[in-house]
């Protein structure tokens, strides 16, 4: 297993209270647990994935996730086993859509 | 003057000579053209002679696995060094008889389950490679200067005169069959059944020589069955740019598809989400292309005209049969497949052929070679290549050709699409572009003269990935090819590597596309706009016609 | 519709339940997950694959658990069995008015072999303990990964069990029978079988599942509102007559079918009139055809 | 040991039990009382048919012997692995023996499990993990799967496992972990007759191995996860607003 930790300082967007979770840990997928917390209005994604060695991707993909939505008192954990970066940026995606509009009917709160 | 006088039929007094020590070995054994099943290796070590070419038909799909067992139990000491034409090495048995010494050269086209020990035994020194063919081009040297000695075929049915009936699975047999009988070689069939009345004859009689009932019927792999349960998310929304993108742009309405899921995606999203952009009976009419149960749907809402196929699929036959105005049947019902004149269809009478690949390099070539594996190339690299000898135009081959073209002080002529659609990573986070393709090792390794490139680059049009479409047609240069290629590479070391000021220009100039680009939006991306979501939901849309093997089913 | 079979654990809960009522017991926000897989390399999942908490059914308060089959197979570890077993005392201590299993898993979690093993059995004595406090508890089985193992006996431990057709409910794998006896014993690629032999229909035709319904979480939640209704008209803990009832079905089982090696024969001979078209019915249809069969009933039991 | 042997140690004030089959059944003597003796040997595997006569027994002790203890003895390589047990519903007859036992148990018979010999993944999970208290002889063997078996399906490396398997309970064979985890309640190392006799006045029907697990350093988890649910407020949890 390996540790990434990545933090973006100065998000704007606010997200709702609710802790939501997205994805499921399986092959080739991933569990994103997102939350509000105060982190001086900064984004923090720490990731535990079995993949080891694709510090450089993860970092890239969320570098570009955090561009797309600056997320603001934002933590983001993510449990992964070795999913493709489509698969982590659709599921980052759907995390970020999750707290920041109100949830379709299906989606769950955590 | 006087010039020895030639014999000009040595060939034919060769055959005779094998037919007659078959006969003075065999005798009774054989009633007619039928063997029994356990004189096989007998009549094989009769008929055959050492350094023979031997044709052993045998595909992707079906195969001669009794007669190839067979040829595998031979006596070395009496027949060694048989020079092996194959479309397809599927079974064990196809490299027992290098290993064991019976054969010692091979030309094929593909060798898929077996390309580990293929690559081991070639390095062992055990086979000699002749060359690695497409199907198309092999088929083509069995009447040039690889015409098989003997042949060794299979089929569904024979009757007591030698006729032979295929079933849906004609595939390579009359090629194959055409070549060895009409240059005096020796057609020894197996079949499933004989039959007092076939039901439509796909191969006459006086052009097979033995018929042996085999004792199992003989293997068909079900190989282009997708259970739609498997096709992702992130394959959806590659199969949306793919309609919007290329299918609806060029209107394409003659195709070949690849046999992955990217694919079976697509086929499953014409009947919902081509339908909704309204491009039924703007696209995808006409195809060359094994009847793929994904198809189903699409057939269903009036999307297809027509089928032509290389070989058939499970389960299908019942569905096919009851669509005769679909696909290629005969007068009994049953579907005539053919796989070296589809191979030529897909050559010359579609626009467009999409497929996945394993790795593409910077210059657009792909190749699904990878270390430590003789894989070959089958069918694809006639599907994805531009037929230069085409002549005849039509919308979606015009609009490629000018867009090849523009600017440039040269002729009209129309182009064929090839695409390329792969994730950016595949499973194992195994990158799918890379800087130099592992085909150039592995020619190293094998002593290839060139790397086994499947689709050569500048055949390549479209390469789409779920981060988005880019049009190769269109680059000016090779620079800004390449950066069409990166940009669409995602987060690959490939695509990282990008100059992202060229990327957003290539962007503008409608290059790359991305989903955005396209007015796509990805939340859409789900597996709701299957027509099918599984097996069983493929079952109803063909109205229960449609039996999937047994592998297949979750019920 | 809504897929039960293409749906997580998660929104499995959301649908069944009525529109915004589940509160999640320990949620994946508190992290409870397991500490044995750190150690062998192995990701672990906040909810620990198991998703616990109470909620209505038709405006009745009913406590559900869903084991999410993605992660590990659905497998129980010991903090997924605690989560089990603490949902099922809760039922009991909260006075639920029925507990809902979506049970989708592969039985014990190898990788914590022996608290699963035990945790499996500390379900099945919760479960039994909710029963005699007069709470049943229904189980729902249609996630691709089936039931299995140690939780294919606790599912028939259970008042009642909804399956739909893509469901299965036994207790060894295909693949364990054909690793131990060999492709003969049990060819596990051939799904057709192995779907026959451990399916919903099966099921249901042996007398082992209270009702087949379709591929929907609609359908689900449907049937286990009808379930939770017969158990309250029956008899929620166990009795000895029932148990004697169900010893006489099994007995007579073996007596009837044991020397058979092909479902669909014992499917013909329990009056199923055209055994080789059932695996294509619907589940409708299926139903309404097996009122027709000699069904063993199931007692209380 | 067999089981001769053993029964002959258990009850020394005499037993009638006999084999048939691998199936074990019969009555012992324990104290002056009588007792009804289920169980296998042989390694018996478990399927549908011994596992319904072991049922047949317990009913047939709850019917005709009311609150007279049951003792299971356990020698078991785990359910049956064949094709017709699945087609049968063997999981349904496992069932069956646990809920025959826990009717038993909750009129009034008193359960004690024995493994004297090996106890194997399903066949354990209905006999002696379903007795109020299940007890281990020091040479039995309790396990899942062996460590071989347990590599190629997790994926993990064996050599990874047994390293582990030395320090950690929770998935190595043996009958000391899961005397840790809570699943054994103790190792009878000598006079099994006075343990038995023990045993059965000790035993209630409360199943404690989550508190023995915790206590005995094995599984830390179990105890503390049931009792946040049983005491889920609010504030543990979380109620969906949306």
């Amino acid at each position: 297993m390996e540790t990434l930790n990545f933090r973006f300082e100065n998000g704007c967007r606010n997200i709702g209270p609710q802790a939501q979770l997205a994805g499921v840990v399986s092959s080739g997928n991933l569990e994103i647990l997102i939350e509000s917390t105060a982190l001086n209005g900064a984004c923090e994604v720490v990731v535990n994935t079995s993949a080891a060695g694709f510090g450089v991707t993860w970092r890239a993909v969320v570098t570009d996730f955090n561009l797309r939505w600056q997320l603001r008192d934002a933590r983001l954990a993510i449990n992964d086993m070795g999913a493709t970066p489509a698969v982590v940026s659709l599921r980052l995606d759907q995390a970020a859509e999750s707290v920041t509009q109100p949830p379709a009917k299906s989606e769950a709160s955590v | 003057m006087t010039t020895p006088s030639r014999i000009w039929n040595t060939l034919q007094i060769n055959r005779n000579q094998r037919l007659d020590r078959v006969r003075a070995t065999l005798g009774t054994a054989i009633s007619g053209k039928i063997v029994q099943a356990e004189q096989t290796c007998d009549l094989l070590h009769q008929v055959l002679d050492c350094g023979d070419r031997v044709c052993l038909e045998g595909n992707n799909q079906k195969q001669a696995d009794f007669l190839s067992a067979a040829l595998a139990t031979l006596d070395p000491k009496r027949i060694n060094n048989l020079h092996m034409l194959q479309s397809v090495l599927a079974l064990p048995e196809h490299l027992d008889v290098f290993e064991r010494g019976i054969a010692s050269r091979l030309d094929f086209s593909f060798s898929g389950p077996q390309a580990a020990r293929l690559a081991k035994l070639v390095s062992a020194g055990k086979i000699n490679i002749g060359a690695i063919h497409t199907y198309l081009e092999l088929f083509a040297r069995y009447f040039v200067d690889l015409t098989p000695r003997v042949a060794l075929i299979v089929a569904e049915a024979a009757d007591r005169h030698g006729n032979l009936y295929t079933g849906p699975n004609t595939e390579d047999t009359p090629a194959i069959v055409e070549a060895t009988a009409f240059k005096s070689g020796i057609v020894i069939v197996q079949v499933n059944k004989i039959l007092d009345t076939l039901p439509r004859i796909d191969i006459p009689g006086d052009w097979v020589d033995y018929v042996i009932l085999a004792p199992k019927p003989h293997y068909i792999e079900p190989l282009f069955t997708r259970d739609p349960a498997q096709i992702s998310e992130i394959q959806v929304l590659m199969a949306m740019m793919a309609i919007k993108g290329i299918y609806a742009e060029y209107e394409v309405q003659r195709l070949n598809h690849g046999i992955g899921f990217d694919t079976a995606a697509i086929e499953l999203l014409l009947p919902t989400y081509a339908a909704s952009l309204g491009l039924k009976g703007k696209i995808c009419k006409h195809w060359a292309l094994n009847p793929h149960p994904a198809l189903i749907p699409a057939i269903e809402a009036g999307f297809i005209e027509s089928v032509h196929s290389f070989g058939s699929e499970l389960g299908m036959e019942a569905y096919i049969r009851a669509r005769p105005d679909i696909f290629f049947v005969g007068h009994d019902g049953s579907m005539r497949s053919n796989r070296a004149l589809c191979q030529a269809a897909g050559h010359y009478a579609c626009d467009m052929f999409i497929g996945s690949t394993l790795q593409i390099d910077l210059q657009g070539n792909s190749s699904t070679a990878t270390l430590g594996r003789i894989a070959g190339f089958g069918g694809a690299p006639n599907m994805g290549a531009d037929a230069r000898g085409r002549r005849h135009a039509s919308p979606a081959w015009l609009k490629a050709g000018q867009q090849a073209r523009k600017g440039k002080n040269v002729i009209p002529r129309g182009q064929k699409l090839v695409v390329q659609i792969v994730e950016t990573f595949r499973e194992h986070m195994q990158p799918a572009f890379v800087d130099k393709l592992d085909a150039w090792e592995l020619a190293e390794q094998a002593n290839m003269a060139i790397p086994p490139v499947m689709i050569y680059g500048d055949d390549v049009t479209h390469i789409l990935t779920e981060e988005g479409v880019a049009n190769l047609l269109m680059c000016n240069t090779d620079e800004e090819r390449e950066q069409a290629i990166r940009g669409v590479a995602g987060y690959t070391p490939v695509g990282m590597a990008r100059d992202q000021r060229a990327v957003e220009n290539l962007r503008d100039r409608g290059i790359i596309l991305r989903a955005e680009d396209l007015g796509i939006d990805k939340r859409m991306a789900t597996r709701d706009l299957l027509a099918a979501k599984n097996m069983k939901d493929l079952v109803r849309a063909s109205g229960g016609l449609y039996a999937p093997p047994k592998q297949f089913r979750n019920w | 519709m809504t897929s039960y079979l293409e749906s997580s654990a998660r929104m499995r809960v959301n649908a069944l339940l009525d529109a915004n009522t589940f509160t999640e017991f320990l949620p994946p926000s508190k992290r409870v997950t397991s500490p044995h897989l750190a150690v062998l390399n192995t990701p672990v999942s906040f909810d620990d694959g198991v998703v616990i908490g109470e909620g209505k059914l038709r405006g009745k308060s009913v406590m559900i658990a869903s084991q999410e089959g993605a992660f590990m197979g659905g497998a129980v570890g010991e903090v997924h069995g605690a989560k089990l077993v603490g949902l099922l005392k809760r039922a009991a201590q909260d006075r639920a008015y029925a507990v809902l299993l979506l049970l989708e898993t592969g039985g014990v979690r190898l990788h914590e072999a022996n608290a699963g093993l035990i945790a499996v059995s500390e379900v099945m004595r919760a479960l039994l303990d909710s029963r005699a406090a007069g709470i049943p508890v229904v189980v729902l089985i249609g996630g691709s990964n089936g039931c299995f193992g140690g939780m294919g006996i606790v599912a028939r431990c259970a008042n009642a069990i909804v399956m739909s057709e893509e469901g299965r409910l036994a207790m060894s794998g295909p693949e364990v029978i054909e690793t131990a006896n060999g492709v003969e014993e049990f060819d596990s690629r051939d799904r057709a079988l192995v779907w026959r032999t451990t399916g919903g229909k099966h099921r249901y035709l042996q007398g082992d599942c209270d009702k087949v319904v379709s591929d929907d979480i609609n359908a689900f939640r449907n049937a286990a509102v009808d379930a939770i209704e017969t158990c309250y008209k029956v008899q929620i803990s166990l009795t000895l007559s029932a148990l004697l009832d169900e010893q006489q079905m099994l007995e007579q089982r073996i007596s009837q079918f044991g020397t058979e090696t092909e479902p669909l024969n014992i499917w013909a001979r329990l009056g199923v009139p055209d055994p080789a078209a059932v695996s294509m019915m619907e589940a409708e249809s299926f139903m309404q055809m097996a009122t027709t069969a000699t069904r063993p009933t199931r007692s209380a039991s | 040991m067999n089981w001769q042997a053993l029964t002959a140690e258990l009850f020394p004030q005499g037993h009638t039990i006999t084999e048939r089959e691998l199936f074990l059944s019969g009555t012992g003597t324990v104290d002056g009382k009588i007792v009804t003796v289920i169980g296998t040997t042989g390694h018996a595997a478990i399927g549908v048919e011994i596992a319904l006569a072991q049922a047949k027994s317990v009913l047939h002790t709850v019917q005709h012997f009311p609150a007279r203890p049951i003792v299971i003895l356990v020698d078991t390589q785990g359910q049956r692995l064949r094709f017709r047990d699945e087609m049968l519903g063997i999981n349904s007859y496992m069932a069956h023996l646990g809920k025959s036992l826990d009717l038993a148990r909750r009129l009034g018979h008193r359960i004690i499990g024995l493994v004297y010999d090996q106890a194997l993944s399903g066949g354990f999970i209905t006999s002696g993990l379903m007795a109020d208290a299940c007890y281990a002889l020091p040479d039995a063997t309790i396990r899942v799967m062996g460590l071989p078996a347990m590599a190629r399906i997790t994926k993990v490396p064996e050599a990874m496992l047994t390293a582990l398997a030395e320090t950690n309970p929770v998935f190595a064979p043996g009958a000391e972990n899961y005397l840790r985890m809570g699943g054994i309640e103790a190792i009878w190392e000598h006079d099994l007759a006075t343990n038995l006799a023990r045993a059965i006045d000790g035993a209630g029907d409360a199943d404690r191995r989550a508190e023995s697990g915790l206590a005995r350093g094995g599984r830390m988890m179990t105890k503390r996860v049931i009792e946040t649910i049983l005491g889920a407020t609010a504030a543990d949890s979380h109620v969906c607003t949306t």
